[in-house]
């Protein structure tokens, strides 16, 4: 299996949930996360000089789902929280080696 | 007459009461917004208190309450506050200074309640500029017009704490100037750039307005009398109906929310403001049920609308407020007011009231909106895309909730 | 004689410190209980005013303050405030409606105490229909019998703000509503179900019930003068020693919580409630610190029994207001109160002070136990399991802290 | 004389809102702290006003209001407030027991705003033995000087509502505590110890510090009347410019952060306090205006020196009532004071106030760091640097946020 | 070496914390989150009309153990964090490539 | 690439994002955790007995990275966020199949 850590912007977070639900994903566990991007945070100007900001409010969303469904996952996330502005965020991919419901002691592979 | 220290006391706490609902509306709004924008709300609140109070002492007094120039304005003889003392000049038995302190903090008010029609978009140099633009050219004019001897107040219009006055003055003009600024972005695409966010923090801000009103109200009566206690009585009484009425039409579509529950009771309360000396308890109780629902279905139009005057300034002020002056021509206590309304068969005060109401929409609507699209053009009303994306606690205050 | 303006002033502000303390309840509960049910106590605390307030001036005034019928309930005579004007015919020197807004808000907070017996389960509409039936049927005929000429009244039972009629009657009957209820799934069971969860927000909520405080006790002097003066200063002092025993006490077996600090001084608080302005400085320091003392071993007594009253309405409340009722009729002074306590030698006066509060105590448990299970069985008190899984948040408003 | 209902009801609930600064207090400090450690900051606020108002009763008030012995102190008669009853023989109008309660709230609040140069680290036992010695030595002498008929008072220092007494007392005992106490563990190393954390927190507690200000320095008029109303007037506008001071200062470095925004109108708030009835509105303005400014560069010359007193009571109380004692010698206005300051001319006026803030800069200084350091040899002040590291919530409390 | 990832309800953090304990197991590290299930969140009934529920808050657990000890702790927490009804939880298991303590530098495998 | 998962204390948040900056790391997702260690958390004194203190606030960092620099952002790390006491927190590294950028649809491995 594979869990899917995609941290995006929390304004996309309602639209890429329904994707997936639409998609017939419908688990997935979220955090409050904050974050800085390989540019060093976003860029304004305050009377001239520029000032960093960085470590940005951000929603991150992990699922796990099994290795074929992977990929379709990973695409409906990346096209639904994309917005093409800096800031959108990443997907990152990590072997899962097992997943077990509480409920029911199910394990999956 | 010799100053009434009763009715000074009264008037004294009562000002504490309304400069209370400042930093209360700055966390109601605070607690609608994205956590990125909170602090810019009660910044805002706070910044348009402290900027109006400097414009009233030097000439925005004196634009309300000086000399009526033709009906519209009053002339600009107690500006700075000149040859203004202690003694009872304006309102007996309440020291002359007393009356402007309180009078200073509605203006502030009004203009802390406009900050809803710019929430999480507004440059802060603007929102400066448009401030001192919009407490000189609406909310003195229309003071003047109601409280400082212009036309209304000759016509008769009766509007005991301000509903044309703060609350239809700012809830239209929110209307207009979100209009100028334009939708947030996301608006409409996202819940979340709609959906409240901070509920404590709302209930919270709305706890603290609810008896600040009772200074608001209570205050207006300019006294420790009997009409005050039945200004904070019918106060209370419209906040209730109002917060029940909006719970119980809600709940038909969908479960009632705490948010619902606290709009309504500002709706009752918005409703009230411009009769609450002037009615008896159970008009009291009707225009604050009614009022609610007039503002309920005045924000579903908005939302349904897709206008972004998200924190519905518009609908639970303007609305409410349009509402409440209608309703004190209508309900007026010919023993409370002086003069009957509409049910004691006065059809002459309806119609100046609702009048009244309808000219100070219009105006307010219009003014507001010719000082925003000015600001717009001179120096730009809204942040960069980059700065609103981050949020206006970071690009504004470099601050995070 | 006439309206006196500085007693209408201070009243009339009083009326505003008391709606404080009812959105100050809700936010004191609302960080006691977990995440997931914040926003439905601050709910049920608006709520209970706004009922309460319409049911008072349709009939609960009367019922509490009309002609006394047989030392049991007021009649009917004043039903929908007939006839209630602005003269000061009730208290000399107070419009009339001032009075009845004064006793409307404390009916309210009342009912918003009572919550805390059924915090994190109680179905919406159960809660409205309960609560109207608790205000008529156990508020109203206790603030008749103290105040309002009934049998305590007249036997010369001392209650100086609402020891017996507020803080009894709420916490006894919370205890009651509990019971019925029953415990919260979990309770016992995991810590987090009896922790508190958002303790800033229950300093906040702790901060503003102090406050309001003052006009909850000075107000009840009915006048600016002496004895309100007294009062407020018995009441900050029972607080203080109140929080300070509480600090001492519980510091034997653990750290000293604020959590603890506050509840010490709102059982101090509700302790000098019936005794505020009848005893001397050092008697309310007594008073207050004793009644700290009782509160602690009364919540200690809980936990231990596993009662699930969690908020601890009935520890500080119900027992703070039974020992403080006893304790006006030991410590009352005659030079304040017109009679002398034990102390004074005056065995009378503590017999029958102590006599109505456990005449309170067992009415308005019993009462509130009969109308709570009344409610059960015809319209169930309880959310469903899930829905008390999802908490009351999502469950009953659909929103989210 | 009889006492005035319009006074003593308007000084009961100057006395209700001062202790709202308590609790304000707490939040403004709990929000500009590490999570770890707010519930200790609200703590502490509610404690001193606890243990302060016992020591008044027992003997504080006796100290500062006695008998006066030789300039320095008041005696012992007063102790337990022996024979003080409802007359109004302190002040005309007001029973003499509300004079004595507005007093007591004053004592605690100022020992709470010492907490700031404890923050994060202070030991809770050695907090409470601090705060005894702090109100007897230090407090109580500096109330007998300028309001209990000590040398300043008999010299014509002006102080209307306790620059010197309560600001630079509390301001400079916090920096000299500061001192002694220490730094806080990796102060100046990372960024996170001296950054604010929670700051809608603070700006609430700003709020109602603003609000409860009206209170403070309306109050001390100890009348319901026209210096009541001028010092509400001036304590608004003190506010106001203070806070746009402020803003425009500190944008030239960086954004204009909210916390600065209410930092400079505590900072106008502090600078108005003593010179609030005695002062016209423009000086108010003024004095508001440059009590921000000097105490925007205290604020950066604290942070350059290093000095761990990071909740800035000493830049904001202590420089900001130093400067407020000043300018009250400098705008005093004869009409208002019956002495004019030094713009009439009146250089001697101008000398008594700067020389008495002088003193009491130089004594709470002093005093307070001999105390803090008596207790520091004795039982130690500061918790373990394990304690420090969870937090005094955890280690004081066993709370957490 | 294995992470375990248990998403749990917040209830059952102070049994499962304790069972652990128990045992020996005491490091954990813990995120508030929320989440929603397959069964697309809960439904309630309004008026008649169901209301799907989700995103509903929850506790995370991150334990990182050894690969032999994975087993029992995924045993501890998924029999203690049992309730029996829809929301108890996933457990996720993640390969762990190392482990530092950072005190004092110790690498384990 | 390795996703690096840094629980270390909030204090040191600033110091290390910093010390990550100066080598050129500037991604990064951050979160608020609280976290017990093998210690079975701290021990407090209070009247004579013992008390337990666990779960204390920490901060976790997620970095991810190529496999080269793994050992660098370790050290990084390590080096900065070390205090010598009880608490200074775990890095574990964990194994990532690919990570995406949302924005211009670059996929790593
Ligand atoms: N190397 C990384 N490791 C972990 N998280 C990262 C990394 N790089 C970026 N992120 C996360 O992605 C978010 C968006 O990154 P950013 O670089 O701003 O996006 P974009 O490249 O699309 O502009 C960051 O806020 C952070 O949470
Ligand atoms: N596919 C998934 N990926 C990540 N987290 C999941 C996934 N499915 C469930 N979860 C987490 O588990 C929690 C409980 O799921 P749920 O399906 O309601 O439990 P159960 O199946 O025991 O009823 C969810 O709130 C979510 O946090
Ligand atoms: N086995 C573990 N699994 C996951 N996180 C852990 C584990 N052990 C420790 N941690 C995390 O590391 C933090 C610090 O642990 P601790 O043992 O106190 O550090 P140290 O060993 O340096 O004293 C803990 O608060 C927890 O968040």
């Amino acid at each position: 299996m594979k869990m899917i850590m995609a941290v995006i912007r929390p304004e996309k977070f309602d639209a890429v949930k329904q994707a997936l639900a639409d998609k017939g994903y419908f688990g997935m566990t979220v955090t409050e996360v904050s974050g800085r991007g390989e540019q060093r945070g976003v860029c304004l100007q305050y009377r001239g000089k520029p000032i960093h900001v960085d470590v940005i409010q951000k929603t991150e969303i992990q699922l796990t789902t099994c290795d074929e469904k992977a990929d379709e996952v990973i695409d409906i996330i990346r096209t639904t929280a994309c917005s093409g502005r800096i800031g959108d965020g990443r997907i990152f991919v990590v072997p899962v080696e097992k997943a077990i419901t509480i409920r029911t002691g199910e394990v999956f592979y | 007459m010799a100053i009434d220290s009763g009715s000074t006391a009264f008037l004294l706490i009562c000002t504490a009461l309304v400069t209370l609902m400042v930093p209360a509306l700055g966390l109601f709004y605070g607690g609608l917004v994205r956590k990125k924008n909170i602090i810019s709300m009660v910044f805002l609140s706070f910044l348009a208190l402290s900027i109006v109070s400097i414009q009233w002492v030097l000439f925005g007094y004196s634009l309300s309450f000086g000399p009526d120039i033709g009906g519209l304005i009053g002339g600009l003889d107690y500006a700075g506050l000149i040859g203004i003392g202690m003694e009872d000049t304006i309102v007996e038995g309440i020291p002359d200074i007393l009356f402007i302190a309180f009078q200073m903090i509605f203006a502030g008010l009004s203009l802390a309640i406009i900050t809803s029609g710019f929430a999480e978009r507004v440059k802060l140099a603007s929102f400066i500029v448009f401030g001192l633009l919009w407490t000189t050219l609406v909310y003195d004019p229309l003071a003047h017009w109601a409280w400082g001897g212009g036309w209304a107040h000759a016509l008769g219009a009766l509007d005991f704490a301000g509903g044309t006055v703060v609350h239809i003055s700012a809830g239209f003009g929110a209307l207009a100037a979100a209009f100028v600024i334009g939708k947030r972005s996301g608006f409409g695409e996202t819940k979340m750039v709609s959906a409240p966010q901070n509920i404590p923090l709302t209930l919270l801000g709305a706890g603290l307005l609810w008896v600040g009103w009772f200074g608001f109200n209570g205050g207006s009566a300019l006294a420790a009398d009997g009409i005050a206690a039945l200004a904070v009585m019918n106060t209370a009484l419209a906040a209730a109906s109002g917060a029940l009425i909006w719970m119980i039409v809600s709940s038909i579509k969908s479960k009632p929310s705490a948010v619902g529950l606290v709009s309504g009771a500002l709706a009752g309360l918005v409703g009230i403001t411009p009769a609450a000396g002037y009615v008896e308890i159970f008009p009291a109780i009707i225009i604050g049920g009614i009022a609610s629902l007039v503002c309920y279905y005045a924000l579903i139009f908005r939302v349904k609308k897709g206008w972004d005057e998200s924190l519905d300034a518009w609908a639970i002020h303007g609305v409410g407020g349009l509402w409440g002056a209608i309703a004190t021509g209508i309900f007026a206590s010919s023993a409370l007011a002086g003069v009957g309304g509409l049910i004691e068969g006065n059809f002459m005060q309806f119609a100046v009231n609702a009048g009244d109401a309808i000219i100070a929409v219009v105006f307010s609507f219009i003014m507001t909106y010719i000082i925003a699209l000015a600001v717009k053009k001179v120096m730009g009303l809204r942040v960069s895309e980059i700065e609103e994306d981050l949020g206006l606690d970071i690009s504004n205050h470099g601050e995070r909730a």
